[in-house]
């Protein structure tokens, strides 16, 4: 157990992008005033979170209670929020930039609706990265469900509406439908007792199946995760605009679904509960099977898909499995990989989307047949995309081979063989669906620098030029970040040891 | 409907059925709503009320007759919302029925018997209302006043002036009453009648006691104690719901018998 | 006979003919068509229960609940001995009485109410026969949803 | 207190219930109805409620079927049942 | 001062309907400040009584003064409130405050110059809803239910819409069948022990083990009494007279009505279970509350279901009441052991009253605004009146149950309560109706932020100069609407989320009162 310190840090780290929204509504009519009001929100946010950071780095955790009551409202960080919460918040300044080259670029409606809901999409993913016991948690990530509704179904038309149907369909209805009875079954069950910070479900409490009843329940009920069968809301969120769809599936939502899977595993149930015996599996080996088959299926799909969105949803889907999968394994290293994947997975999956945003508004182009020879007009874009793969696939150098590493290492400590193989096919696959998009962009087969099929609109390759500037810089600073936590992870690593140890 | 009716209707007097087999026999002066609840050693649990209200109400009010004590005393705050039914009877079926305005839709007049013969029919029957209705007035006035010592009271008084107006306008027509009663006349004394009602209670609350307390008025009537301050405040209250009564009854007949025109009525 | 009436019938018989016309009252709510009807059967219906809580308070042998002042005097003393003191045995239950007082006169509001509506719909459809006012929604409904 | 008469009138007000409902002429209807409220008012008055009697021959045999004859002479005097 | 409060939280809106019966009819401009006056006088009361409550346990007082030390119990009316009735009566001076605001214009649009008439009715049925809510005496409950039902009609049947005449005749027959069922009930109780105060026919039921208690007359008064209430309420089988008379009614009046009536019904049948029956009778002799919940649960899924099949808004609201008076009659009936459900139960009451209002005074506004009664009328809303639809989400999003609003939380408790009473159907029908809900609403959210057919293909405009889109069908003059209007929404909007925020104190509250209930009972 760690120390805890009351502060209201967390707090202001959470509302400082609320607070940009009536800012933002101000400025409606003066886009530059509009665009700077998100900016210093996000510097502000940033700048509570590392405050924040310096007590947490200490192994100190901060709180708050906001409301106390048989349901109270707390504010908590500790390490694993700390890491998310790190994450999430750089990386919003990032996108925001992006968003203002992208949405000026294509022009886009209903721009100011668009950067207040970010903003307060953001307040409810810190809310959840702070959330200091599972009411908060629900909480923020309800808000965070209904928050990010506008900005997926942004074009309001007739493929956004239902994109928007499957989203909220999918989040909103597991989450009420398992997460929510899950949630009051436990509170129930423990006499109103849902704090984080130590086990909430003790040995004893559960026979084996309602643990895996429980477990299950929670983790389809946080269905932002993407374990199959509840993964669809991903590729059919694809619809919004890229900067959301980067918001989506690399930092925020996704992240916040393995987040709360992370929340759970580690401190809902207590260890001797996952680990009691159903025939010849446990109740986390069951969790960690179904995210083994996530992982795979989903790669192979990937493989199929030619639409660039859609390939990327779809490697988001198995590798947010991967870390869910390492939480299933119940063991240091591979928690440690799972926590640091969180990270990897971030900054290299928002530069592949970035990337894929700045060629649709340079180019109009959303399939991967279709980009043949496009990195040598756009060589900042294709390089970026393939330092991000490196890092989605997991090799050097980059933060993904790390975390890999931890997972595939403590996959092996506790001795699931079968599982370990998966990491490894798995990875071959990444690459099978990343290298040759690289590969082909930079090393066209001479015949195929074509313009597109019989009947296409005319297109010249040689008027194509890399994406404005605000979207560049992003992607570029993204792909740097991947490449450089390779070698300044230490102050991460910190973090996710301290995590590890606490539990 | 009529099967579902059936079955309503069986279910529920078979229920009522059963419940009476339980009951005291019919005029069982022993029983618990006369003599209050007996455990079955004979034991009495709590006091009976009822027996209360007929031994006690005469040294307590001085009022003879035990209802009009208990209505207007002991239960004087649910004669108060019994009037504000009332009240409320006027004021709904007025926003209801009541044409403001000249409104095409309406249909013409009811079809109307006016040949001869109903005009000579009319001369008898207004004659005799002539002489009837300050009868009934007077009468009606009587028993308002009287409703200490003999069956009566506000309401059956107000109810049997309200029936003379009526009478009024059954006899003539409805136009004929209402150029004394107007409308507006009838509306304030709805309203006023309830006021003198709560305006009993509320002095007693001026007084420092609680609503409708009429024994602490004896500060300001003249030669009255406690006992005699409840007997004269009950009149006070039975004016005011006579008031009520009389104006309401005449409103909902005015508007019913005149679709809302208060023009003509039958 | 006279002695299976007293025992059997007497003591309930007040009570079953409430149940009674309580029934008709209710058929009458739901089964007729007429809208008056309808409100005719709510009268019977809550008349009923009057007739109940009037039975209730009913004592055999006593008088009607108004205690004139010799009266009371000689009921006094002639029962219990200690002056001023009533029997309430004598004196039938005051409560159910004004009770229902209040129940007759919510009813006739509550007639007078209905009524009211009932002229308001015979403006609105033209007739109170509820078969003919539901067709006539109905068709209203497939014409157009408002109103 | 004659039991007898009790049970007459109680069974009448069953009928001029019935007999109420049973019209097709709501004029009779309304006028039947006065009746079942007056063999009310003699049971109340035979039962000792002296005051409820006043009341309900005041109210229930005078003022409600004076309103019902109203409404019938404003609407339709015929009923389908 | 301070001891007269519990008579004048009734007696100040009866004054103010007098006033306003007197003087309104001169000049229709006093009206408004009356009611607000009188109302608010009742605010101020509840809250100190409910001050006092806190402080020393349950206020009684005794009408005309006759308390105990001058007569026997029972002989006078009394009124007493403990912190349940306490927080319900904020609740009604808070809603009929607000919608006093909210029709300022619209009384006066919707009632073509009966505008007096209009408020003096609405006063009465806030004095008849206080009145139930603060009496102790069974009978005077009755007289009290006939004011606000009486006014009730009137002010459905005061609008123009003909259905809604139709729909106040019926509301009529069934109210009035529903308050004489009642009346018998209390009959019954008076026949057997001889009292009509609610804490004396308590006492005589339990005294001596019960033996009363057990008879089958009290059995038959309580199911009389009970099915008198669930017309009141809508209960399942017997809500068929509420859509249609709340839908076609002014809004003003859906408005008062359909946040109140059925709740304080609710409320009193809550009362009438422990205070008069007790849950020893209720739950221990009688045992039927399984099946009670289960027909809570029909009652909950045949609401949402039917509430699916509309294509009116209001109509749609309406049933959801009907599934919301499932929740809550479900919820009192758990009869676990700790009284989780009913605190949830009391909780939703509280809840609900808001949210419906809410959503009331939302749907008022856009059927008033934009002729929009069909869902599918409302295209493009966000657009055009993005204030409004922002209260209606709020309202929505707590029928839904989402947090922090305070429908999640009283879903919570009744949860709770259903899963410690293991009654999992009820716990199934709770989160079944959750998920229909989300499924109606956010229907219409998708209508209204898309329009009704949306375009093909996005339209990337020209910046922030089309900011008004391509999406709406309607006429783009429908603009905001006005403040008098805007006002109770975002206040009642507000109330919803911070209801829910500091749900800890109010269950605390509901918690002391109701434990010695249940402990009595063993």
């Amino acid at each position: 157990m760690t120390d805890s310190v009351n502060s209201l840090l967390p707090v202001w780290a959470c509302l400082a992008s609320l607070l940009a929204v009536p800012a933002i509504l101000i400025f409606r009519k003066e886009p530059f005033l509009r665009e700077g009001a998100t900016f210093v929100a996000g510097l502000v946010k940033l700048g509570f979170v590392i405050a924040i950071y310096q007590h947490v780095k200490n192994g100190t955790a901060v709180e708050c209670v906001l409301i106390e009551g048989p349901l109270p409202i707390v504010l908590r960080v500790d390490a694993l929020g700390m890491v998310f919460a790190l994450v999430a918040s750089s990386l919003w300044i990032l996108t925001s930039l992006y968003a203002i080259g992208y949405m000026r670029g294509l022009k886009e409606h209903s721009q100011t609706r668009f950067f207040a809901f970010f903003a307060v999409s953001l307040f409810a993913t810190l809310g959840v990265a702070f959330a200091g016991n599972l009411l908060t948690l629900y909480l923020f990530y309800e808000i965070l469900s209904l928050s990010t509704w506008p900005l997926v179904t942004h074009h309001q038309d007739k493929e956004a509406r239902s994109g928007g149907r499957t989203y909220l369909a999918h989040l909103l209805g597991t989450s009420v439908a398992f997460a929510l009875p899950a949630l009051i079954f436990t509170w129930v069950k423990t006499g109103s007792e849902i704090e984080f910070g130590k086990a909430i479900l003790e040995s004893g409490d559960l026979g084996p199946w309602p643990t895996v009843a429980l477990l299950l329940a929670f983790c389809f009920g946080f269905s932002k995760a993407g374990m199959m069968p509840f993964h669809s809301w991903l590729p059919g969120a694809m619809v919004a605009p890229t900067p959301v769809s980067a918001l989506l599936h690399a930092v925020a939502v996704v992240k916040v679904g393995v987040f709360c899977v992370i929340r759970v595993v580690t401190e809902v149930f207590d260890t001797d509960l996952l680990t009691q015996a159903i025939g010849a599996l446990s109740p986390s080996e069951i969790l960690a099977w179904v995210a083994a088959f996530t992982v795979l299926v989903s790669s192979l799909i990937a493989l199929t898909q030619d639409n660039l969105k859609r390939r990327l949803a779809f490697s988001t889907i198995g590798q947010l499995s991967y870390i869910v999968l390492g939480v299933a394994l119940l063991h240091d290293l591979a928690w440690r990989g799972s926590v640091l994947h969180i990270a990897a997975h971030a900054t290299g999956k928002i530069t592949l989307f970035f990337c894929a945003g700045a060629i649709y508004v340079a180019t109009g182009k959303k399939y991967i047949s279709q980009m043949r020879g496009l990195g040598r007009r756009m060589p900042i874009t294709f390089t970026a995309f393939f330092i991000g793969s490196l890092g989605v696939i997991g090799l050097p150098p980059s933060l993904g081979l790390i975390s890999k590493f931890h997972l595939v290492l403590g996959a092996a400590n506790a001795g699931q063989i079968a599982l370990l193989v998966v990491f490894l096919i798995s990875t071959i696959l990444n690459a099978a669906y990343f290298l040759p998009i690289v590969y082909q962009a930079f090393f066209p087969k001479s015949d195929e620098v074509d313009p597109g099929e019989a009947g296409a609109e005319k297109f010249s390759w040689h008027s194509v030029k890399e994406a404005p500037w605000a979207c560049v810089v992003p992607l570029s600073i993204t792909a740097l970040l991947s490449f450089g936590l390779f070698f300044t992870s230490g102050f991460l690593q910190e973090l996710v040891k301290l995590f590890v140890a606490s539990h | 409907m009529k099967w579902f009716a059936l079955i309503a209707v069986v279910i529920t007097g078979s229920l009522l059925i059963y419940g009476v087999s339980d009951f005291p026999d019919w005029g069982d002066a022993q029983s618990p709503a006369n003599a209050g609840a007996k455990s079955s050693t004979g034991e009495p649990i709590g006091e009976s009320v009822s027996q209360f209200y007929i031994t006690e109400t005469g040294r307590l009010t001085h009022v003879p007759n035990l209802v009009t004590a208990v209505l207007a005393d002991y239960r004087g705050y649910d004669t108060m919302f019994e009037t504000v039914v009332i009240f409320a009877a006027g004021m709904a079926i007025f926003a209801i029925l009541r044409v403001l305005r000249e409104d095409k839709h309406t249909l013409g007049p009811p079809a109307k018997d006016t040949t001869a013969d109903g005009d000579h029919g009319r001369i008898i029957v207004g004659t005799t209302c002539k002489i009837l209705i300050p009868v009934i007035q007077l009468f009606s006035l009587y028993v308002v006043a009287h409703g200490h010592y003999s069956p009566g009271g506000g309401f059956q008084g107000g109810v049997m002036l309200g029936a003379s107006f009526i009478l009024l306008a059954v006899a003539k027509d409805l136009g004929s009453a209402l150029t004394w009663f107007t409308e507006k006349r009838f509306m304030t004394l709805a309203c006023v009648g309830i006021l003198i009602y709560a305006g009993f209670g509320l002095m007693a609350q001026f007084l420092q006691r609680h609503f409708l307390d009429y024994g602490v008025l004896h500060v300001i009537l003249p030669k009255t104690d406690e006992v005699m301050a409840r007997s004269h405040s009950m009149l006070g209250v039975e004016i005011g719901v006579a008031f009520t009564v009389t104006a309401i009854m005449f409103a909902i007949y005015a508007n019913l018998s005149s679709r809302g025109e208060l023009k003509r009525g039958l | 006979m006279k002695e299976f009436f007293e025992t059997s019938i007497e003591p309930h018989f007040n009570y079953w003919v409430y149940v009674i016309l309580m029934m008709i009252g209710l058929w009458a709510v739901i089964a007729k068509n007429n809208l008056i009807k309808k409100l005719i059967g709510m009268s019977i219906f809550q008349t009923a229960i009057i007739l109940f809580y009037v039975s209730v308070g009913v004592k055999k042998g006593s008088g009607i609940p108004i205690i004139p002042k010799a009266k009371e005097a000689a009921a006094g003393a002639g029962e219990h001995g200690a002056a001023g003191a009533v029997n309430p045995d004598l004196f039938a239950n005051p409560l159910p009485h004004v009770l229902m007082l209040t129940a007759i006169v919510v009813g006739v509001s509550t007639l007078g109410v209905a009524l009211a509506v009932a002229q308001q719909l015979f403006k609105d459809f033209g007739t109170l026969e509820e078969d003919e006012i539901l067709e006539q929604i109905k068709t209203a409904d497939k014409a157009s949803p408002d109103g | 207190m004659i039991p007898i008469f009790d049970y007459i009138i109680l069974i009448f007000m069953v009928i001029a219930a019935i007999i109420s409902l049973k019209v097709k002429d709501l004029l009779s209807a309304s006028m039947v109805f006065g009746i079942y409220s007056f063999l009310i008012c003699l049971l109340w008055a035979e039962m000792g409620a002296v005051d409820v009697a006043f009341t309900e021959a005041a109210v229930g045999a005078g003022v409600s079927a004076v309103f019902l004859i109203a409404t019938v002479y404003n609407t339709k005097r015929r009923s389908s049942d | 001062m301070a001891d007269q409060f519990p008579a004048i939280i009734v007696l100040a809106p009866l004054f103010g309907a007098l006033i306003v019966g007197l003087a309104g009819s001169r000049d229709h401009r006093i009206c408004f400040p009356v009611v607000l006056v009188s109302l608010a006088v009742s605010l101020f009361a509840s809250l100190g009584v409910f001050l006092q409550v806190l402080q020393s346990g349950p206020v009684s007082y005794f009408m005309s003064g006759w308390d105990t030390e001058k007569s026997v119990l029972g002989a006078g009316i009394e009124l007493r409130i403990d912190a349940i009735n306490g927080l319900v009566l904020i609740v009604i001076a808070v809603v009929s405050i607000l919608v006093s605001i909210f029709s300022i214009r619209r009384a006066g649009e919707e009632t073509t110059e009966k505008t007096p008439q209009f408020y003096v009715l609405f006063l009465l049925l806030t004095v008849g809803i206080f009145g139930m809510t603060v009496t102790n005496d069974a009978f005077n409950l009755f007289v009290l239910v006939e004011v606000s039902s009486l006014t009730s009609y009137a002010l459905i049947a005061m609008g123009k819409a003909r259905r809604g005449t139709m729909a106040a005749f019926n509301y009529i027959l069934m109210g009035t069948v529903g308050a004489s069922f009642y009346l018998l009930g209390v009959g019954y109780l008076y026949l057997k022990t001889g009292t009509l105060n609610m804490g004396h026919i308590h006492e005589v039921l339990t005294a001596n083990g019960g033996e009363i208690g057990r008879s089958p007359s009290v059995m038959v008064a309580f199911v009389m009494i009970l099915v008198g209430l669930w017309i009141k309420m809508a209960f399942f089988p017997l809500y068929g007279w509420l859509p249609n008379a709340y839908s076609y009614a002014p809004s003003t009046s859906g408005c008062i009505l359909a946040p109140l009536m059925t709740k304080v019904s609710v409320y009193v049948m809550i009362r009438v279970m422990l205070g008069v029956f007790g849950w020893e009778w209720v739950f221990g002799h009688l045992g039927w509350n399984h099946a009670v919940v289960w027909l809570a649960v029909i009652a909950i899924l045949a609401g949402s279901v039917l509430a699916l099949a509309q294509r009116e808004l209001k109509k749609m609201l309406c049933y959801l009441i009907v599934a919301e008076v499932g929740y809550m009659v479900g919820g009192a009936w758990l009869a676990d052991s700790e009284g989780w459900g009913m605190t949830g139960a009391i909780y939703h009451i509280l809840a609900d009253a808001f949210m419906t209002l809410c959503l009331f005074i939302a749907a008022s506004i856009l059927v008033k605004r934009c002729k929009a009664r069909r869902i599918e009328d409302l295209g493009g809303m966000f657009k055009k009146m993005p204030v409004t639809m922002t209260g209606f989400i709020i309202g929505a999003l707590a029928m839904i149950g989402i947090p922090p609003t305070c429908g999640f939380f009283s879903k919570f408790y009744l949860i709770r309560g259903g899963i410690e009473s293991g009654h999992w159907e009820f716990v199934a029908a709770l989160i079944l109706s959750s998920l229909i809900n989300a499924v109606l609403f956010f229907r219409i959210f998708e209508i209204a932020f898309f329009g009704n057919k949306p375009a093909e293909g996005h339209g990337h405009e020209e910046g922030e100069t089309s900011e008004q889109g391509s999406i709406g069908e309607q006429a783009l003059s429908v603009r905001e609407a006005r403040l008098s209007t805007l006002i109770p929404l975002l206040v009642t909007a507000a109330i919803v989320i911070l209801l829910g925020v500091f749900n800890g104190p109010v269950i605390a509250v509901i918690r002391s009162a109701i434990e010695p209930l249940i402990a009595v009972g063993g």
